[in-house]
């Protein structure tokens, strides 16, 4: 094993130490340890990323190859079946591994003042790290069955930190609700694996892509459809979102690193990856934007009318990652990839600023109980205001360049209605998170209970500064990128430039952001009254939309409801007549049997001996009979 | 001197087989079932011996030796055990012999 | 007329080593008055090491010496490898304070060791010769050994049931042979595959006897009667080598002969795949209301067995990779299992009775959480090695025919009813301990090596499979 | 057909199987059975039996007749060393000192733990 290939393996291993070391030695370690090793073990993988991202800029740049794939051997092979073990280290990777490492460290030592009079503290970094190690597996592995492993690691970790204040009843409930939605997603994907195994006959990436050209159409767009329902359910895109605005039960920074930042991307990574199959199946590509688009539009508008500050968040994520999942559907895989990297600065930084809100307020996330917060949390403030300009899309902050870059590709890929979608939703993102930000915020003075406190902190204060500034200059990324995003997607048909602006678009983009703010301006600022009237007016869609579509409900109804009406009648029934019929009857088959057998170990020697008498008499008999029959057919050796 | 066919050492080793076999089954006294079990190895020494006359072949017979020195150590190592059982028991039925079943 | 005998000392280095390291153990204890048996059993183990050091210059070679009748070759290596592992972790139990050897550890751990000889014999035999000499060695001795714990009355009597239900198996053996010997003309293997071809009464005749030894031996049902009595019975120590050792030996003897004598047609074998099939029933049912743990790892052992029997199915070299993967497996689990009982009561033989484990996960959560490990295993949940091994044995068999298929089925159908006992001993260890629990206080280093060498056994192979696999 | 091989061996099994029940089976049949107190007893040369016919079994010969069994079947492996010797040669004799030293050494440990002792 080579320098290199040895760096990258830490690199994964690093987070899966940490996780290890805390939970085995946490008890005995001062919570400070745990801290430490969690947040040491991040910032030393960042670094290495940062090492081998530089290093791979060098060299190509000065026009050199270097490795990206790393074989470390075979892990499995049980014929026909070779697993091999090797992580896959392209520009496509390293922009997910750097965020999950450098997003992930500034998380991480923010949660060291967040979550610091927690009582679950050791276990909670434990968790943490070894979600970070989940998601690197993810991203690196260079075939789909670790990367199986590590989509169904990610379902985990996640399911534990949704769930992590476990005497909440609501938190384990939506910690549930998570796992069983994204569980429909990992069966997808290995429905996908299976297909991929059986038409190409491997599950290494460098062998299936090379091997695409030579499969049909409608098998690579069932294996596309599969994994995109895995897409959908990790990525909570339509129709398989609801899990999302519940996972704000979770804590702040877990809503930041897991449900903003990174985990949820993985769908736009995974169809990302699998661009020549979607290049090679337009009608799952065409769903794939289909989906994105549509949950773009669908989650702001339920963004416009939530009073859960953690909630708005969720779903503009939700929302934002329906821009990336309909760039990668329309084949911008860069674009997608680019909103992906400045999305994680700036819902990141929302999240956490939110976060110091929620503290300060001692626990408070109604938005309706707070206000005027301005001048009380001046660092909060000024940070949030940074990230929503930013998401909102108001030049030069990151957001403008990657949803540009995602609605110059739509018109540019001949999408006028998914991109009259993402235009509507762009506008709608400007009105909801200026909304947030003037009831939060401004909009008169402060209207909650308790009185607000402001307890700086440097482990939370830091990383918000610095992720205030990368959602600033994030856009400015776009031509790095996009450049070293062009070693990885090598072929595709559609791939657009991100580094060059659409300036009639962007311009047409940025009118409606600023009708959107001005309106936001306009109802929460300056005319309350007439926001009353227009909810009185309104009152009926409001209600609709503020219920997200009822597709609880409609969930409840259509599934539940039959489920448990099954259920019932299952157990009026079957369990009573077959289900209770068949272990009664097998155990007393198997009672049967094991009285038999015990009958049988009479412990009387001579027994024994008797039944060696008879068996091997039997044994003789099975000869001389099967060759009486062999002779009768005339086939008799001899 | 008329050379006795093959066939008739394999029976004589069958039925001395058998006997031992059946000697096995419905003797109740170790010693006696042990000496059943010497029977049946000998019977197989015999079909040894009878093929190897048979071939002109020693390594049957060489086959035969090892078997008696291997039935001696075996016969001693029984008898051992054997007597380690019997040490304290009344009488000598293997049928009395069954602590543990089931 | 007599060709020199060379004899290539390479080849029976390991069985050499052995040799004088039983009859050293012999002669100290001879010579010192009170030798502690630590110092025996060292001796042993030292010399275990020793074999196995002389081994690995054997690695990837094929010799054989002797004029052929033994052989080193990399089909025998893995087994003795196995069964250097068994002595070295038995012996290692022995030293414990409770452990029971007769009051006699010279003899014991001699024994023990010409036990072990008798399995590397076994192994490399390519004659009938062999195969007898090995397997009566390790039979003898392993009467002997099975009525160490002779103050106890149920030690008595499972050396009397083994030795004279062994010897009559031997004697089936012995006819057997005689008349493959008759059949072949030749008592090599290689010989007896041309009248394999040939097929006819003789050989077949012999080859069923033979069977018969062979599979009382390996505990396959309907001979399988002896076994839950000697295992119970069986000092523990015995007992776990009992289980391990004899079944790697004689399936080397098993699988040799399949592969060397029937390489060409396996049909003869149909009646082998009838015992498995049988075994695994007898097996995975008879453990069910078992209580004890012993008893219940001998009818597991039977149904292991017939597990093992489906790796020969089907001709070729991924069989005999699957064989020594699912032995390797099985040595692991079984000899940490084993090594839990020990480790528990120091030795003491009251701790193989399940009510000694009632509520252990909360009185000692480190050793019933690896109990749990190796029991898992036997049930075979993946990422343990019995997943795998069983994984691969399904594979192996389901490309060999309807009676492969048959036996994978009945490897399922088997698998499901084992889930109820293993998880029924799991289910024991976290129920709330009786008030009269058994102290289980033990806590000797040299027991904690052993079961910690299963338990990275077990896991390693189970979550890394090549590490074993890549080189067979 | 009936010729065939196997019709032999059939035939020939249940004839060595029949021919062995019978002779087991003979003298249970044909005996005259008439048990009377008398021919029950031990038989003591004409004294009444002072104890019960069954006893503790004389182990000390037991030891005596295994150890000489087994040393004996050793010793039967002396002749056809000796006969060969001279073929042999020095191999034949580092053979048989070998032998010699580890049934010694077994030999040894059988006195040194009391076996030859008579108790």
């Amino acid at each position: 094993m080579d320098k290199f290939a040895a760096l990258v393996l830490v690199i994964l291993l690093l987070p899966l130490a940490g996780a290890v070391l805390i939970s085995f030695a946490g008890p005995y370690l001062p919570r400070v340890a745990a801290a430490v090793i969690a947040n040491g073990t991040l910032l030393v993988a960042f670094l290495m990323t940062g090492i081998v991202a530089l290093t791979g800029w060098q060299a190509t740049s000065s026009g050199q190859t270097i490795p990206q794939h790393f074989a470390y051997g075979t892990w499995a092979l049980i014929p026909p079946l070779k697993i091999s073990f090797g992580l896959l280290i392209d520009p496509l990777a390293l922009t997910w591994m750097l965020i999950i490492t450098g997003v992930g460290f500034l998380i991480h030592l923010y949660s060291v003042g967040y979550m610091a009079s927690d009582r679950n503290y050791r276990t909670f970094f434990a968790y943490m790290n070894l979600f970070v190690f989940t998601m690197l597996l993810l991203v690196m592995s260079d075939n789909f069955l670790w990367l199986l492993v590590g989509w169904g690691g990610v379902g985990l970790a996640s399911y534990l930190l949704i769930g992590f204040y476990y005497d909440r009843v609501s938190a384990v409930l939506a910690a549930r609700k998570a796992l069983i939605m994204n569980v429909i997603g990992d069966v997808g994907i290995m429905i996908a694996i299976f297909l991929i195994y059986a038409h190409l006959g491997s599950a290494a990436y460098s062998d299936v892509f090379a091997r695409v050209a030579s499969v049909g159409a409608p098998a690579l767009t069932a294996i596309g459809l599969w994994l995109l329902l895995g897409a959908v359910a990790k990525s909570a895109q339509l129709p398989l979102h609801t899990w999302l605005p519940d996972a704000m039960e979770g804590p702040t920074p877990v809503s930041a690193l897991i449900h903003a930042a990174t985990m949820v991307t993985a769908g736009v990574y995974l169809i990302a990856r699998c661009y020549p199959i979607y290049d090679h199946a337009p009608v799952a590509a065409e769903v794939v934007a289909v989906v994105g688009a549509t949950s773009a539009l669908f989650a702001a508008t339920i963004g416009c009318v939530q009073y859960d500050i953690k909630r708005v968040l969720a779903y503009s994520t939700m929302s934002q990652i329906g821009y990336m999942m309909f760039a990668v559907g329309a084949g911008a895989y860069t674009a997608g990839a680019f909103h992906f990297l400045t999305h994680a600065f700036f819902k990141a930084l929302l999240f956490m600023a939110a976060g110091i809100v929620i503290q300060n307020l001692g626990g408070e996330q109604d938005i309706r109980k707070m206000g005027g917060l301005a001048g009380k949390m001046p660092l909060a403030f000024w940070t949030f205001l940074i990230g929503t300009v930013a998401i909102a899309g108001v030049p030069p902050f990151a957001g403008f360049f990657s949803k540009d870059a995602v609605i110059d590709a739509a018109i540019a890929l001949h999408h006028p209605v998914l991109g009259a979608f993402l235009i509507i939703a762009a506008f709608l993102t400007a009105f909801y998170m200026f909304r947030l930000l003037f009831l939060t915020f401004f909009s008169g003075a402060y209207r909650g209970d308790g009185a607000p406190h402001d307890h700086p902190m440097v482990s939370m204060n830091v990383p918000v500064v610095v992720l205030a500034i990368l959602a600033t200059v994030g856009g400015f990324l776009a031509a790095p990128l996009g450049a070293a995003l062009r070693l990885t997607f090598v072929g595709a048909l559609h791939d657009q430039d991100i580094a060059t602006i659409n300036w009639p678009v962007a311009a047409g983009a940025f009118l409606l952001v600023v009708a959107g703010i001005a309106t936001a301006y306009a109802l929460y600022q300056v005319r309350p009254q007439l926001r009353e009237s227009l909810i009185r007016a309104l009152a009926g869609p409001r209600q609709l939309v503020m219920n997200a579509y009822y597709l609880d409900t409609v969930y409840h109804w259509l599934v539940e409801v039959p489920a448990y009406a099954i259920a019932d009648a299952a157990a009026g029934f079957f369990e009573t007549f077959i289900i209770r019929a068949i272990p009664l009857a097998a155990s007393a088959t198997a009672a049967a049997l094991g009285g038999f057998a015990r009958a049988w170990e009479s412990g009387q020697l001579r027994r024994y001996g008797l039944t060696i008498a008879v068996g091997v008499v039997l044994l003789l008999a099975w000869y001389v009979i099967t060759a009486y029959a062999a002779a009768s057919q005339g086939v008799l050796p001899q | 001197m008329p050379q006795v066919p093959l066939a008739d050492y394999l029976i004589l080793a069958t039925v001395l087989f058998v006997i031992g076999l059946v000697g096995f089954l419905v003797r109740r006294n170790p010693i006696t079932m042990l000496m059943a079990i010497e029977l049946m190895w000998n019977a197989g020494n015999l079909v040894f011996a009878a093929f190897a006359r048979n071939f002109g072949d020693m390594t049957g017979q060489v086959f035969v030796f090892i078997v008696i020195t291997v039935a001696a150590a075996e016969a001693a190592i029984s008898l051992a055990i054997v007597v380690m059982v019997f040490r304290h028991r009344e009488d000598v039925d293997v049928d009395d012999i069954s602590v543990m079943r089931g | 007329m007599i060709q020199s005998v060379a004899i290539d000392w390479n080849v029976i280095a390991p069985v050499v080593v052995l040799v004088a390291t039983g009859l050293l153990v012999l002669v100290v204890d001879l010579l010192s008055r009170s030798a502690p048996r630590q110092l025996l059993y060292g001796i042993g183990i030292v010399g275990s090491l020793a074999a196995f050091a002389a081994m690995l210059p054997l690695r990837g070679q094929e010799l054989t010496t002797f004029g052929g009748a033994f052989a080193s070759d990399s089909f025998s290596w893995p087994f003795d490898v196995l069964l250097l592992l068994t002595l070295t972790i038995s012996l290692a139990l022995s030293c414990l304070g409770k452990a029971e050897d007769g009051a006699n550890p010279g003899a014991y751990a001699a024994l023990l060791i010409f036990c072990t000889i008798g399995g590397l014999i076994l192994a490399g035999a390519t004659t009938l010769i062999g195969i007898f000499l090995g397997l009566e060695e390790l039979s003898l001795a392993l009467y002997v050994l099975a009525g160490t714990g002779y103050p106890r009355r149920s030690s008595q009597e499972a050396a009397l049931k083994y030795v004279l239900l062994g010897s009559l198996a031997s004697g089936f053996l012995i006819f057997g042979m005689a008349l493959l010997y008759g059949s072949a003309g030749s008592i090599s293997l290689a010989a007896m595959s041309h009248a394999a071809y040939a097929g006819g009464p003789l050989f077949i005749g012999g080859f069923a006897l033979f069977l018969v030894g062979v599979a009382f031996k390996l505990a396959l049902a309907p001979f399988h009667l002896w076994t839950p009595d000697v295992y119970e019975g069986s000092p523990l120590a015995v007992t776990a080598f009992m289980a391990v050792a004899v079944k790697a030996a004689m399936f080397a003897v098993l699988a040799r002969f399949a592969y060397v004598v029937f390489g060409h047609d396996a049909s003869a074998l149909v009646p082998l795949w009838i015992l498995a099939i049988l075994s695994m029933i007898v097996g995975n049912v008879g453990a069910i209301r078992q209580t004890n743990l012993k008893r219940l790892l001998a009818f597991s052992g039977i149904a292991q067995a017939g597990y093992l029997v489906l790796a020969l199915a089907g001709v070729g070299r991924g069989g005999v990779a699957t064989l020594v993967f699912y032995l390797a497996a099985y040595a692991f689990m079984n000899l940490g299992a084993f090594a839990v009982i020990a480790l528990i009561g120091n030795g003491d033989e009251l701790h193989a009775d399940l009510s000694a484990y009632r509520g252990l996960a909360f009185r000692r959560p480190m050793v019933a959480a690896l109990m749990m490990l190796f029991f898992l295993s036997l049930a075979g949940i993946p990422a343990t090695a019995g997943f795998i091994g069983k994984v691969l044995l399904l594979g192996q068999a389901m490309g060999a025919g309807p009676w492969g298929v048959a036996m994978a089925v009945a490897l399922i159908v088997g698998t499901l009813v084992s889930f109820y006992v293993y998880f029924q001993v799991i289910w024991q260890m976290f129920a709330p301990a009786d008030a009269e629990a058994v102290a289980s206080d033990g806590n000797a280093a040299v027991s904690w090596v052993a079961v910690a060498a299963g338990a990275v056994g077990v896991l390693l192979l189970g979550i890394v499979p090549q590490l074993l696999l890549a080189h067979l | 057909m009936l010729f065939s091989p196997w019709a032999t061996v059939a035939i020939f099994f249940v004839v060595a199987v029949v021919v062995a029940l019978l002779i087991s089976a003979v003298p249970g049949i044909f005996t005259s059975k008439r048990p009377n107190r008398a021919k029950s007893e031990a038989y003591e040369c004409g004294v009444p039996p002072t104890s019960a016919m069954i006893g503790r079994f004389p182990v000390r010969f037991y030891l005596v007749a295994m150890l000489f069994v087994i040393f004996d079947v050793e010793a039967a492996s002396f002749y056809p060393w000796a006969v060969r010797l001279r073929d042999l040669g020095a191999f034949g004799l580092m053979e048989m000192v070998t032998f010699i030293v580890v049934l010694g050494v077994g030999y040894a440990y059988v006195w040194k733990k009391g076996g030859f002792s008579w108790r």
